[in-house]
């Protein structure tokens, strides 16, 4: 039989995932598509708007997407024996979705840059004023967890912001966009997310990654199943596989920080338990979405 | 061959009449000319016979059957005719060398291969292109395309082939050598033929009879002596040979010959009508005599070659066309008479 | 019964045309017109609050002014350097005029998302080409791309040469005569072009200016890159935001905005029709000879600063995009110590896709560019012999899907195929429904310059083979087609060349195994693989001007007029 | 107003000669016409005076004035030498008024705002023009186009006139009234003119000289009735007007009238050379008489309008040429008599 999986995962990636569930699993086909989680979702949705959605599973985004889609009853609740190795904020409490990965956003700086930044709090730094790039939360969605997990925490708050946008910080397009911007030297500051600065820097690129002292905010490329599934046996086996601990390890290896507890962490990263993730809450996040898209647009410029 | 009959033929362009009753018989193997101005409708009749246009109003038959009939909305289209047309631009296939342009009609009626060669070779002998055939049509003068628009259209036996203007585009001499091409192959075929020209030397010297067309309407279908000669109206006396229309009166039938007065001069006159009330003056009814009755001044002279074209004018103005051998000085005095011109009435 | 003014058309002619044009309509209308049902019903009836309220946001009022603004000077930019190169080409006596105008043909068949890509290699602090001659800008030195004037730049160079083509056809029909006149009544030097060349060629100038803006209106891809980093957001890009978005109603919107954008290019496809219906300018007489204005003493100049032209907007972007190829990673600078293969390497051989996405893209294209010539050449044909309402009709609508973000195009293909009524069959998720989207959004590419030659094409050419006892099918495979070859044939090429490296629509239709060329470097560079991107894309370049150059060096043996850069 | 010379002018296009050897002297206000077959140089030879081409050896000068010699390299442009240029295709720039087009001329000298609407109203009204300045050319038939380009190489008064087959578009009817118009304007104007044009009526018509070339020559340059009557070549004895070459012999110039045997029969010629071996027998020279010495017989009879051609087979088979006011029967027998033709030398 056929499973369908959408993902959002690089393409050697999700064929490494798909090919270690297939050994795993003999007389399971899987069909995947990959795309960014823009073009996925757009996708999804014609499917959806149309009647007929395509995937069993989806291995994407982030959990605010899917808390939404959860919220609109477009997910099956399943509870994986596996979540027991999990930390309880990783996964929703009604079994709509399990995170699978860490990618926290850190600093990234160009190497031929001043100074480096060791917190979030440097980035106010007048003289670094007109130097910063971040992505913006209108057009990629891990930065928009990333602008309620440090608006929601007290010691930044929407007032850091406010000084980021004093200090003309940039906040256009996606990480990629971000990255390239510091890696140029266009902008040698930026926020991005942690393996695109790490993976680049052991190639050779010009960039340093930063874990600020404050911490770091964090994606977690949950894996959920469609409430239209048509294969639920083979994707509650998927989900089951994803957070097995063959399933981290392969995380492991493809370069990111596996959700799993204990799972230690790639090279170039800090220990785990040095990794200061900060408190997050996607209903939450959820809630405000629309509020903080319009306060940062406020901020930063309607785009 | 066939005959072509037309009956109260109409047809509109947007409500605008492009022909208007038109109603003729064109017999089996008969040589008819249209002749008349720029616009008057030749094309559009010819085009209807074709089948390219369909008619407003009337009746079309060629030989037998009808073709086009406006009442019952019949069109049979025109690759179901059985007809010629030769165009005026050639409208030879670029693409396609000789041989395989006469040839086309062959092919698209799926005749065996033998027969198609036999024909073609055929074709393109009459029309003394056998040297040609392997040329494409870019690699031909103009008076061979037009030879092989002939060969194209002649192939595949035609009941009555249609010419539109096809010897406006060359050259005088061409022109001159291409008549003879047609008036041979008219001769060999038999075929009728329905041939457009705006140029009457043309119409006269090929055509069995000739339909002068004027503001979509026939205006005279006759042979062209009897149109040169014999002309039922002012447009088509000034349109045919060269003349001056005149006003005449006090027409007089006694004896054997009818006098009429021009100019306070009594000539005679030939008519068939009681009151005639124009004349028809042709070059040729014109003597220049030094006892000539009317006197008249030379205006202008022009060298035809041979002879020379004089522009006289009459006491009163009125300019006449004559013809002479020798050249006159402008203004020069010269007496002429007037002999039988043909006369007729208009209103 | 429409009123309808009739060349002859025979019943079998009305038959076939109903037919063509019903299938044209379903090819290229029916997904549009499904996508804008989505603007207009909310639930299962029709409403327009949701088109009244995205109306008048003003982030919808912003977009479109930065649409009108890049898309219009875009257009001006395209239109001073297009036509510049067409004048200076189609009448002047320069030399090597061929390597010319292939070289100037090049940036078109580049998609934009590596035109800009390229661009952006070359201008900024880390391009590896400045860093590699020490003159590269300080770190933090802003991008000069990410402007809307970087925009306008990209957007003009990018269609530079639609207006060079257009107008080049439209000067080659000038005749020597018109200039002569003009020189025998004493005019000289600029006036002459000024006052009679200039003029005469105003029509072409219309048609490229209108092409150019249609194509410029709907480019996503340098406003992405260039536009996005900046806060600068046209209409493409706030589609792009939409999706982004998290919002229910994300489709709706969507839709609505791509009526806007399609509404903004029928006008301006009005407006040139208007115009040139106004300034119709018939040209009497043949052209004997074409022109060829002598330059004298200015020719060496001007052919240099040709030259340095298609320098600046051909070589070095892509001496950008090469020397990014060749680094291990993005920002190390290019030293021979860090030149490496590798990128290439790994996305020529290491990636399976790579080689898939070679024959997925190369049977796409030959395949629409073989499909189009079948419905386009009859449709063509018949709807000049038989003009009908809906002939016109589906003749205004025509550019829609080509004037549309190919992002919008491909949801509309996936609201329109994803059920097929009366079967369980799908084409979704198979090549066939890009194929299909291809066919959409190329149709006007094949249809116009048939169109074009059908109407210059001789009724005679025809009416003759009618008259010889030819029916329909006949006339139309041994006549018409022969006739108008070199016309399908530019038509062919240009479709296969901007299909091969299409990214836009296939984006959103591609699943695993139906990767298409494009598809391909946008993952790359989306996964931040931004030197492999550069490779594939390098690759992508040299194979199109390989292309390009066989069709060269057949050149000879095609009927004239096939090559578009042939003089 | 200017005379011109040429003096031993070649062109070659790629080193093919379309011009070889012409010197000629074209007087001042003459008007002169280019006659010949398609291809033998008269465009080229035009354009040359115009100086749209430069010429591969020769002088060429206008006036006093030398405007163009291969062995210095001057070349006066064609803006420089104030000639009018009237182009076949007529040429007019399709986005300007009709007196826009006129008024061009003048606009590029700079001329006064008054000067030049009186200039362009004369020019226009010159030509008939007055009520069309307003329209677009292309709102014009293709008569009133033709004057539209006349009117605008007049308007300038230029030194002369050089004109390309600007009659070949036209219909039989306009031309006709165009040769007036071109007459006319010579006449008042007393410009040198240079007609181009392959029709020899056109050319004897409105010339005050022609020179016939052939291939890239000028075989003769006389007036029409020179041309006519007394033709120094084949070429030009075909050429110019209708006519049939027949060999002669036993030439014998004894008593006042000089005689010739043709076919075993003598007859008299009229010659100006001592041994001439050819004639050129026009229809006037022959007159169909009972008593007359040769015998032919009809092979073609074409209706002329008020006179038909014959053409007729000497017993040897040699056509000629003859006209009539009677229709004869093809086949039928006659009897004609040969009245001193033009004698001429060509080996
Ligand atoms: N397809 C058409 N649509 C509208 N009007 C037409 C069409 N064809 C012909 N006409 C009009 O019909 C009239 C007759 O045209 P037609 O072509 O038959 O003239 P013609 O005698 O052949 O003239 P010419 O000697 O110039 O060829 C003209 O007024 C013309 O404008
Ligand atoms: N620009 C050119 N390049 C090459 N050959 C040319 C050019 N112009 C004319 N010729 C050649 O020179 C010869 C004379 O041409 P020209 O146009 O003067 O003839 P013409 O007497 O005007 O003929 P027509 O009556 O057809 O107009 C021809 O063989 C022609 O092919
Ligand atoms: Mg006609
Ligand atoms: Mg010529």
């Amino acid at each position: 039989d056929t499973l369908t999986l959408y993902t959002s995962q690089p393409n050697a990636d999700a064929q490494k995932t798909v090919d270690a569930f297939m050994a795993a699993n003999p007389g399971t086909e899987v069909e995947w598509v990959r795309d960014g989680t823009t073009k996925l979702m757009a996708r999804l949705r014609a499917e959806i708007e149309a009647g007929n959605p395509q995937p069993d599973v989806l291995l994407i985004a982030d959990m605010v997407t899917l808390e939404g889609m959860a919220q609109d009853g477009l997910l099956t609740a399943y509870q994986s024996p596996q979540a027991a190795d999990y930390d309880a904020a990783l996964y929703s409490a009604d079994g709509y979705y399990h995170s699978t990965k860490l990618i926290t956003t850190g600093i990234v700086y160009n190497t031929g840059a001043a100074k480096a930044p060791a917190s979030w709090a440097d980035l106010k730094d007048a003289s670094l004023k007109g130097q910063i790039a971040m992505p913006s939360p209108l057009y990629s969605g891990a930065a928009l967890i990333h602008l309620a997990t440090l608006t929601g925490d007290e010691t930044l708050g929407w007032d850091f912001y406010n000084d980021l946008a004093s200090n003309e910080a940039r906040a256009k397009g996606g990480n990629g966009g971000t990255f390239k911007a510091v890696a140029a030297g266009e902008k040698p500051y930026g926020m991005v997310v942690d393996f695109l600065a790490i993976r680049n820097k052991a190639k050779g690129s010009p960039v340093e990654f930063v874990f600020p002292e404050e911490g770091v905010s964090y994606v977690t490329e949950p894996v959920a199943i469609m409430s239209s599934a048509k294969n639920v046996e083979g994707a509650q086996k998927f989900v089951d596989f994803v957070l097995s601990q063959e399933g981290q390890d392969l995380v492991l290896d493809m370069g990111y920080i596996p959700a799993r507890n204990g799972a230690g962490v790639p090279e170039g990263f800090p220990a785990r338990e040095n990794i200061k993730l900060m408190a997050f809450d996607p209903a939450v996040a959820l809630q405000n979405a629309e509020a903080n898209k319009a306060k940062f647009a406020e901020l930063f410029g309607a785009n | 061959m066939a005959d072509i009959n037309l009956t109260a033929v109409e047809k509109h362009f947007d409500g605008v009449p492009a022909l208007q009753s038109i109603t003729a018989h064109l017999n089996d193997g008969e040589f008819v000319a249209l002749l008349g101005p720029s616009g008057c409708g030749k094309s559009t009749l010819l085009r209807l016979l074709a089948g390219f246009e369909t008619p407003t109003q009337g009746a079309v038959s060629i030989g037998a059957a009808e073709v086009a009939n406006a009442a019952t909305g019949l069109a049979v289209p025109p690759e179901a005719r059985n007809i010629g047309f030769v165009f005026q631009s050639y409208a030879l296939w670029p693409h396609m060398s000789v041989r395989r342009n006469v040839a086309y009609p062959l092919d698209v009626r799926g005749i065996s291969k033998a027969d198609k060669i036999r024909q073609t070779d055929a074709a393109l002998a009459a029309t003394g292109l056998q040297h040609y055939a392997d040329r494409m049509p870019a690699e031909l003068s103009g008076g061979q395309r037009q030879r092989v628009a002939l060969a194209r259209c002649l192939v595949s036996a035609p009941d009555a082939v249609l010419l539109d203007e096809p010897l406006a585009n060359l050259d005088v001499a061409l022109r001159a050598s291409m008549q003879d091409v047609f008036s041979d192959f008219h001769d060999r075929t038999g075929a009728t033929m329905v041939y457009v020209t705006h140029d009457q030397s043309e119409a006269m010297a090929m055509a069995d009879r000739i339909a002068v067309m004027s503001e979509g309407r026939i205006v005279q279908l006759d042979t062209p002596e009897i149109l040169y000669n014999q002309p039922r109206s002012k447009f088509v006396a000034g349109f045919v040979g060269e003349g001056t229309v005149l006003p005449i009166g006090d027409v007089d039938h006694s004896g054997n010959m009818v006098q009429a007065r021009l100019l306070r001069k009594t000539i005679t006159i030939k008519t068939d009508t009681q009151s005639p009330n124009l004349i028809c003056l042709r070059p040729e009814h014109i003597s220049i005599t030094e006892t000539g009755d009317l006197r008249a001044e030379v205006q202008r002279c022009t060298y035809l070659g041979g002879r020379y074209r004089l522009t006289l004018h009459l006491p009163d103005g009125t300019p006449i066309q004559a013809e002479s051998r020798d050249r006159y000085a402008l203004g020069t005095q010269l007496g002429v008479s007037i002999k039988a011109p043909w006369a007729f009435t208009e209103v | 019964m429409l009123a309808r003014h009739k060349l002859g058309g025979s019943r079998s002619e009305d038959r076939l045309l109903s037919l063509v044009l019903l299938v044209a309509i379903a090819l290229t209308l029916a997904p549009v017109l499904r996508l804008f049902s989505e603007g207009v019903t909310q639930g299962d009836h029709f409403s327009l609050a949701l088109m009244r309220e995205v109306l008048s946001q003003s982030s919808t009022h912003t977009a479109l002014l930065h649409s009108l603004t890049t898309a219009g000077f875009g257009t001006l930019v395209s239109v001073v350097i297009g036509s510049t190169f067409a004048f200076l080409v189609a009448l002047t006596d320069l030399r090597a005029k061929v390597a010319l105008v292939f070289c100037l043909m090049i940036p078109m068949m580049i998609p934009p998302q590596i035109t800009a890509l390229s661009w952006t290699q070359v201008m900024g602090p880390s391009s590896v080409l400045l860093k590699t001659l020490g003159i590269a800008p300080p770190l933090g030195a802003p991008q000069p791309l990410y402007s809307p004037l970087g925009i306008i730049l990209l957007l003009g160079v990018q269609h530079t040469s639609i207006v060079f083509l257009t107008l080049r056809a439209g000067l080659r029909a000038i005749p020597q005569e018109a200039v002569e006149a003009a020189r025998i009544s004493g005019a000289k030097g600029l006036r002459v072009w000024w006052q009679i060349i200039v003029p005469l060629c105003l029509p072409s100038l219309a048609a490229g200016t209108a092409i150019t803006f249609v194509t410029a209106l709907g480019n996503f891809g340098i406003p992405a890159m260039l536009g996005i980093p900046a806060g600068y957001v046209t209409l493409p890009t706030l589609i792009y935001q939409k999706l982004a978005g998290l919002g229910i109603s994300v489709l709706a919107e969507v839709a609505v905005l791509a009526m806007l954008i399609g509404a903004v290019a029928i006008c301006g496809i009005l407006l040139q029709r208007f115009f040139q219906s106004r300034q119709r300018v018939h040209l009497v007489g043949a052209t004997a000879h074409p022109l060829a204005i002598p330059l004298g003493r200015a020719r060496l100049p001007i052919e240099a600063a040709l030259w340095s032209v298609v320098c600046v907007i051909l070589v070095l972007p892509m001496l950008g995009l090469l020397a990014t190829s060749l680094v291990p990673a993005y920002g190390v600078a290019l030293r021979f110590d860090t030149i490496t293969l590798s990128s290439w390497y790994e996305a020529l051989f290491r990636q399976p896709a790579t080689s898939r996405a070679f024959v997925n893209s190369f049977s796409l294209s030959i395949g629409a560019a073989l499909v189009l010539i079948a419905i386009c050449l009859p449709l063509a044909w018949l709807m000049e012999r038989n003009p009908t309402r809906l002939g016109h009709l589906f003749d205004s609508l025509v550019d829609l899907p080509y004037a549309l973000p190919g992002v919008v195009l491909a949801i509309a293909m996936i609201l329109l195929l994803i059920n097929l009524p009366f079967t369980e069959a799908t084409l979704y998720g198979t090549i066939w429904i890009i194929f299909l989207a291809y066919l959409a959004r190329f149709l006007t590419v094949m249809f116009r310059p048939i169109q074009a030659s059908i109407r210059q094409l001789d009724p005679a050419m025809n009416e003759a083979a009618q008259s010889v006892g030819a029916n329909l099918f006949q006339r139309l495979r041994s006549i018409i087609l022969p006739l108008s070859a070199p016309s399908a044939a530019a038509g062919a090429i240009l479709v296969f060349l901007t299909a091969f490296n299409e990214l836009t629509v296939s984006a959103l239709l591609w699943s695993s195994g139906t990767e298409t060329l494009g598809v391909m470097i946008f993952n790359l560079d989306d996964s931040g693989e931004t030197v492999m991107a550069s490779a594939l894309a390098m690759t992508i370049v040299l194979v199109v001007m390989a292309l390009m150059g066989l069709v060269q060096l057949a050149a000879r043996r095609l009927p004239k007029g096939v090559v578009p850069w042939q003089t």
